[in-house]
């Protein structure tokens, strides 16, 4: 045994399946890590590529990203535009010289609390093999424009 | 020309040789090159699994790795004992999905100087890349003298269809490609309801009279619907249903007479080699009366005398009372 | 923030299931048993165990450790791996009994002599050999155990040499010393988890 | 004073914070007092001016202590730390709302199915619940105000499935004097309950209690039924779907058609009925698949029908005495306007071939439980007599196998519910009509539920044997001459420890029950979800099981789960009795989660545009920019992510909102925490 880094991961979910995977996992007492912290949104589709700049800037190590089996959205197929911005913003952070491994996308649907459980686990220990984050000091012309539309979107 | 690695198992080369010969004098008709790997040991069959569960797996790990380090081009490994396959097929996908297991068992190897990456292997039985890899049509084309008129029971047993780890068979209770391919060839294949029971595997050592149970079972059942002959394609199968079938016939009063032949026998001779090269002759339930019936010749001198077959009596008879000898 | 004690490690000797499922490589999911009796209802022999798979297992939950494992029905199995493919709870019940055998093995407790005995010969050539060998393995056996029976087995034995399908000799892989090493050092990592 | 909006002397809201121990299970693994007393002394910067632990807070009680803190200290915020907002967000709202707060200022965080109940390391899940607690707050300040949405509803309703929960659903909703329509994809509706004859566990009659509910659907005057329908494409939501149902051609004028059966009875073409006589019997090419069908009119199988395959006979045509045949009809597209919709559209029989050890298909004398049905039935095949395959001689012992299909993890692992009842009923049947030898085989006989036991019992009584094992395999495999010719079915008798081998005659293989096999598909078309195996997913399994999580769709029958007669029809009305609430109020209120276009900073990109699935984008030319319409709009925000100018804003989850929760989870890092040693099994 010996000291290990836990890292903390942000997990969007949505309302209508990984949300419910997830108190699903709850009311069946499956455990994971608690290096985890999920925010439910409407739609895995609402996953503004902002959001995961601003939770790996504020300190996260990771993010999951979780939503409804292709096929399967609330919103008929709001999930395949998740999947178009996810795939962008790993090449995004790619370009910053961040691990893109440190963004992950998971299907899951209401049913699956296992699932989700185990998919959670697996991350975590995925995150911890890549270590803490360090985020660039110098950032490329990508991150300048994503921190301009933050401030634009906060004020 | 397919490669691949091939294992033959203790059987092979000795009590099973006429499966060895028959496989050696067909490879080249259905284009398939079977590279021995080197050295290889023993699978441990189903006594040693029953002694140390780890030090089977290291046992067969070093034929794995074995295998590996000859690197033919080819990452399928072939065996043609249905227990060698599946305690190969075993190892490798525990050594893939366990990762405990798979540290321990590398851990073991190391010891001796090997290595085996787990997963890099696929494992498979010779009917297996037979009839997928090489195809019915090829085979088809391959046929000279059709097996027209010999009635053959198609018989799997048990390890090649379960618990198959990696779902080849599809059907664990009742496959088909043994019957496609004897179809193949011209024979008449009954429906066999005992294709995938049990030919009792140690049990002719442990326990006789279970073993002779589970014998009669089969050749009883083939029996009954009239085959010329059972087919095989497992040594330890082949053995118990043909060495022991007399010992069974005496300890039942019955005289069955059903010849035990392997499939790579019958291909053979559905090629078109003559029945020696294919090592018929050798089995102890003489077959050469089931394939005079399609006017195949076995000179006699390559076999030892043998009863002429009776027809078994009608009454069937229940077990005799066990004899005293065989209680401890 | 305040520390607080660590929860849910459990300090309790682990049960006789726990311990065979332990020693079972992989997920045995033996304590999954709804005991619905398709093992004994699929196996071949077990007319002739003295419990039924099933019932092996109830008396494993019931920790009667002494009589598993003087059961024979671990030695009446002949892994033909219909109870595993059947079970409607996918219980690696043919690899459980390899776990039954060794642990009776391993502890001396087994009233079924021939099978241990013919297992132990083989694992005895294989470590020796590198190989199995028929004709040494079925002679030293009935030796052992039927010696009357012997004469019908050596004709057995004769019809095979005649056919040219059995050695007087045991066959030896070359690097023995190889073998050897890797199974000592699986011994020791067996004994070092046990 | 309002409380809303009032904020403290510097300007911040002033927020109230409630941790629940929910008795032990939050307390049990969060120091839940710990968590109170670091929200009060730590967030006090961010406004918390209040912070309790309380045993349940969403009791009463818990209640009061929230509402009287937002009237006596003027709170204008409110973040309760409990379970997950699909349990209590409603409460708590409501409480803001008796207290004169908006109920959107409130905030349900989750350290229950989040936190105490998914961890074991007590300090990891404190300091967890307090991330979570930290981003609850910070959330909470960026809430704004809001008012549900009401939305009026259309008084009609549609009904999917005319099996005894659809027909019970329909009825229900139309004798309350509204308009229902009934689609069914068959000619008839009745459902599998048409094909039995008797029902467990009082054996009455199944024909004679369904078909006086049939027929009163088919002449309800509240009721339109659509047979031989399908549902094509379903617009709109809760309160103003828009459905389109395709209507497959009769080629029979039921205008015309007085369902005399003279073409049925003259056709010459015999095929075997795959459907309602499941292989068992046969069937015209023109056919009404039983005599008591509803509506009466037959339909034309331009599969089998000699004249659609060759252009020859006509015989039916010729012979109706009203002209009522016509071979050129053409198939409907329908378009329905509904407020509510429910789907009872029921389930599957597992196919016995997939279990090869039963021998099913191969062995003539094995049965399904859906052939044994039909053939007890007194207009089955066999006129309810119980025959062999020959179709003649009578078994002198029979076998009935439980749970196949079910309860086992090698096809499907749940329980079907309904199959030891009707193995008993089978049992029962056998008995009385053959006097045959007669054995149950079980795993555990389930008899839950009002006089099944009894039933039971009474079986039990008739000298049927059970034999308590799962059955290993059903074969004609032999041993000894008294098997000569049987079917031998091998199990363990697992009461007895020993392996059996019991010859009979016939076997009847109880097949569990299976979602429908386009079950998904159906799903996906009303935007409901199911479970992966397929049985469509209620709102709340105990305590709102006829609901789905879309507004305005609800289920109804087997279509949620395997269930029995009695409980479907409970399910039918239940479902009905939630739509007719509906539609007296006439409106309801939805979540005013929706997005809106800020015209202003709006670029008229149109990106947006081709974003939305329900189209609620639409695009003014002349302004050159893009507006939603909140009616179709469903909240789903892509739109709001989409949106390159950001003018686009999602109420209930802003930017502002989600960008200050990630702030709030992240104020804990573990980096801050001694690190604790994971224990990782060796």
């Amino acid at each position: 045994m010996s000291e290990q880094f836990e890292p903390v991961i942000i997990g969007f979910t949505c309302n209508w399946c990984s949300y419910r995977a997830a108190d699903m996992a709850g009311t069946a007492r499956i455990k994971y890590p608690p290096n985890v912290r999920l925010i439910r949104l409407m739609c895995s589709g609402r996953l503004d590529p902002t959001f995961v700049l601003k939770a790996l800037s504020g300190g996260a190590d990771g993010v999951l990203i979780t939503g409804c089996h292709p096929g399967e959205c609330h919103y008929l197929e709001q999930n395949y535009k998740a999947l178009r911005r996810y795939l962008l913003l790993r090449r995004t952070l790619a370009q910053m010289g961040i691990e893109p491994e440190r963004v992950k996308l998971v299907w899951a649907s209401a049913a699956e609390g296992v699932r989700l459980a185990r998919e959670i686990g697996v991350f975590v220990d995925e995150v911890r093999d890549l270590g803490p984050l360090r985020w660039p000091t110098s950032l490329p012309a990508v991150h300048a424009e994503e921190a301009k539309m933050m401030e634009e979107v906060a004020a | 020309m397919n490669k691949y690695l091939f294992y033959p198992g203790c059987s092979m080369p000795r009590s099973a040789r006429p499966y060895y010969d028959s496989l050696m004098a067909i490879k080249d008709d259905i284009q398939i090159d079977l590279d021995e790997i080197d050295d290889w040991n023993c699978c441990g069959a189903t006594e040693y699994w029953s002694v140390h569960q780890l030090k089977a797996h290291a046992l067969v790990g070093r034929n794995l790795a074995l295998a590996q380090q000859k690197a033919n081009g080819s990452n399928t490994l072939v065996a043609g004992c249905s227990a060698c396959y599946l305690n190969l097929a075993k190892t490798a996908n525990y050594m893939r999905d366990d990762p405990q297991l798979n540290r321990q068992i590398t851990e073991a190897l190391a010891a001796g100087g090997l290595s085996y990456t787990a997963g890099s292997l696929e494992i498979r039985h010779l009917l297996d890349i037979i009839y997928n890899d090489v195809g019915l049509e090829t085979i088809r084309s391959r046929v000279v003298r059709p097996l027209t008129g010999l009635r053959v029971a198609p018989y799997y047993g048990c390890m090649i269809v379960r618990p198959d780890p990696d779902n080849r068979y599809g059907n664990p209770e009742y496959p088909t490609a043994l019957d496609k391919l004897m179809e193949v060839l011209g024979a008449t294949v009954i429906d066999f309801p005992q294709k995938t029971h049990c030919c009792s595997g140690h049990m002719t050592q442990i326990s006789p009279d279970v073993a002779y149970e589970l014998l009669h079972r089969l050749i009883s059942g083939a029996d009954r619907y009239e085959a010329d002959m059972m087919v095989t394609l497992c040594p330890m199968c082949q053995l118990n249903l043909d060495a022991y079938q007399g010992d069974m016939n005496t300890y039942y009063n019955t005289d069955y007479y059903m010849p035990v032949l392997y499939f790579t026998q019958l291909m053979g001779l559905a090629f078109g080699h003559d029945a020696k090269e294919l090592g018929i002759g050798r089995e102890f339930v003489d077959a050469r009366f089931a394939l005079a019936k399609i006017g195949v010749e076995v000179p006699a001198e390559d076999s030892p005398a043998q009863p002429k077959p009776r027809r078994r009596k009608k009454e069937q008879g229940l077990p005799m009372p066990r004899m005293g000898e065989e209680e401890q | 923030m305040s520390a607080m004690p660590q929860v849910g490690t459990d300090l309790k000797p682990i049960s006789y299931l726990e311990e065979v499922s332990r020693a079972t490589p992989g997920n045995s999911r033996l304590e999954m048993c709804i005991q619905c009796g398709t093992c004994g209802g699929s196996c071949p022999s077990s007319q002739d165990m003295d419990h039924t798979p099933r019932q092996l297992f109830a008396m494993i939950r019931a920790n009667m450790r002494e009589a598993v494992l003087a059961s024979n029905t671990p030695w009446y199995c002949v892994s033909c791996y219909y109870c595993t493919v059947r079970c409607p709870q996918e219980i690696h019940i043919t690899d459980i009994m390899y776990t039954l055998k060794s642990m009776a093995v391993a502890a001396g407790q087994y009233k079924e002599t021939v099978g241990a005995d013919l297992s132990r010969t083989f694992v005895g050539y294989v470590d020796n050999y590198g190989r199995s060998y028929e004709l040494g393995l079925a002679t030293r056996l009935y030796l052992r155990h039927s010696p009357l029976n012997i004469l019908s087995k050596a004709t057995m034995g004769l019809g095979l040499l005649t056919r040219d399908r059995l050695d007087f000799t045991p066959q030896k892989i070359n690097n023995l010393e190889q073998l050897q090493s890797i199974l000592n050092r699986a011994e020791q990592i067996e004994e070092a988890t046990a | 004073m309002s409380a809303n909006g009032n904020k403290n002397e510097e300007g911040k809201e002033r927020i109230g914070v409630y941790v629940c121990h929910c008795g032990s299970n939050i307390a049990g693994v969060v120091d839940v007092k710990d968590v109170a007393v670091w929200a009060k002394e730590e967030m006090g910067d961010e406004g918390v001016v209040v912070a309790r632990d309380y045993k349940f807070m969403c009791s009463s009680l818990g209640q009061e202590l929230i509402e009287n803190d937002i009237k006596e200290l003027g709170l204008t915020r409110v973040v309760v730390a409990a379970c997950s907002p699909h349990l209590h967000e409603q409460t708590f709202r409501t409480a803001a709302e008796r207290a004169g707060l908006n109920p959107y200022l409130s905030e349900l965080v989750s350290i229950r199915e989040q936190v105490s109940w998914v961890h074991t390391d007590k300090v990891k899940a404190t300091e967890k619940a307090k991330a979570v607690v930290a981003g609850g707050i910070e959330r909470v300040i960026q809430n704004e105000p809001l008012e549900p949405l009401r939305v009026p509803i259309h008084p009609a309703t549609l009904v999917v499935g005319g099996g005894i929960a659809g027909i019970q659903a329909a009825l229900e909703i139309a004798d309350a004097g509204h308009k229902v329509y009934l689609v069914e994809r068959e000619p008839s509706i009745g459902g599998h309950m048409a094909q039995f004859d008797k029902t467990f566990p009082t054996l009455d009659c199944a024909a004679c209690i369904l078909t006086p509910r049939m027929v009163s659907v088919g002449e309800h005057p509240n009721i339109e039924l659509l047979t031989w329908s399908e549902v094509e494409r379903v617009e709109g939501y809760v309160g103003n779907f828009s459905v389109t149902v395709r209507k497959r051609p009769r080629y029979v004028d039921t205008e015309l058609c007085t369902g005399c059966g003279i073409c049925w009875e003259k056709c010459p073409k015999k095929v075997i009925d795959e459907v309602f006589e499941v292989g068992i019997g046969y069937r015209t090419a023109v056919y009404t698949p039983f005599p008591q069908a509803v509506p009466k009119y037959p339909v034309i199988d331009t599969e089998t029908c000699i004249y659609f395959q060759n252009g020859k006979c006509k015989a039916c045509e010729k012979l109706c005495p009203t002209g009522a045949i016509k071979f050129d009809q053409e198939e409907e597209i329908v378009l329905l306007e509904v407020g509510n919709i429910i789907i009872a559209t029921g389930f599957d029989l597992f196919d016995a071939r997939r279990i090869p050890e039963y021998g099913y298909g191969r062995l003539a004398n094995v049965f399904t439980s859906a052939e044994f049905e039909r053939m007890c039935n007194a207009a089955g095949p066999t006129d309810g007599e119980v025959v062999m395959r020959d179709g003649v001689s009578k078994p002198a012992s029979v076998g009935i196998v439980h749970c196949v299909g079910s309860r086992d993890r090698n096809y499907n692992n749940y329980c079907s519910v309904i199959c030891c009842m009707s193995s008993l009923k089978f049992a029962h049947l056998v008995k009385e009509r053959t006097g045959a030898e007669v054995y149950n085989f079980y795993i555990d006989m389930r008899t839950a539920y009002k006089d099944y036991d009894e039933f039971y019992q009474r079986v039990m009584g008739e000298g049927v044997l059970f034999v308590r094992g799962r059955v290993a395999e059903i074969t004609d495999a032999t041993r000894s001459p008294g098997e000569e010719g049987k079917l031998v079915i091998q199990v363990e008798d697992t009461l007895a420890g020993r392996q059996r081998r019991i010859p009979v005659d016939m076997a009847i293989l109880a097949v569990g029950l299976e979602p429908r096999a386009d079950a998904k598909e159906v799903a996906k078309k009303f935007g409901i979800s199911c479970s992966a195996a397929g049985w469509i997913t209620e709102k709340h399994p105990k305590l709102d099981p006829v609901a789905t999580m879309t507004e305005g769709i609800f289920i109804a029958g087997a279509v949620q789960g395997p269930k029995d007669i009695p409980t479907s029809v409970a399910q039918g009305a239940a479902a009905a009795a939630r739509v007719l609430s509906r539609i007296s109020r006439g409106e309801i209120y939805l979540e005013p989660i929706r997005a809106t276009v800020n015209a202003e900073m709006c670029s008229g990109c149109r990106i947006c545009n081709n974003l939305c699935p329900f189209n609620a984008i639409i695009f003014h030319e002349d302004l050159m920019v893009s507006e939603i319409n909140h009616a179709l709009c469903q909240g789903c925000g892509t739109c709001v992510a989409a949106c390159p100018a950001g003018a686009i804003s999602g109420t209930g989850f802003s930017n502002e909102q989600v960008l200050s929760q990630i702030e709030g989870l992240l104020e804990f890092s573990f980096a801050e925490e001694p690190v604790l040693m994971e224990m990782t099994p060796a």
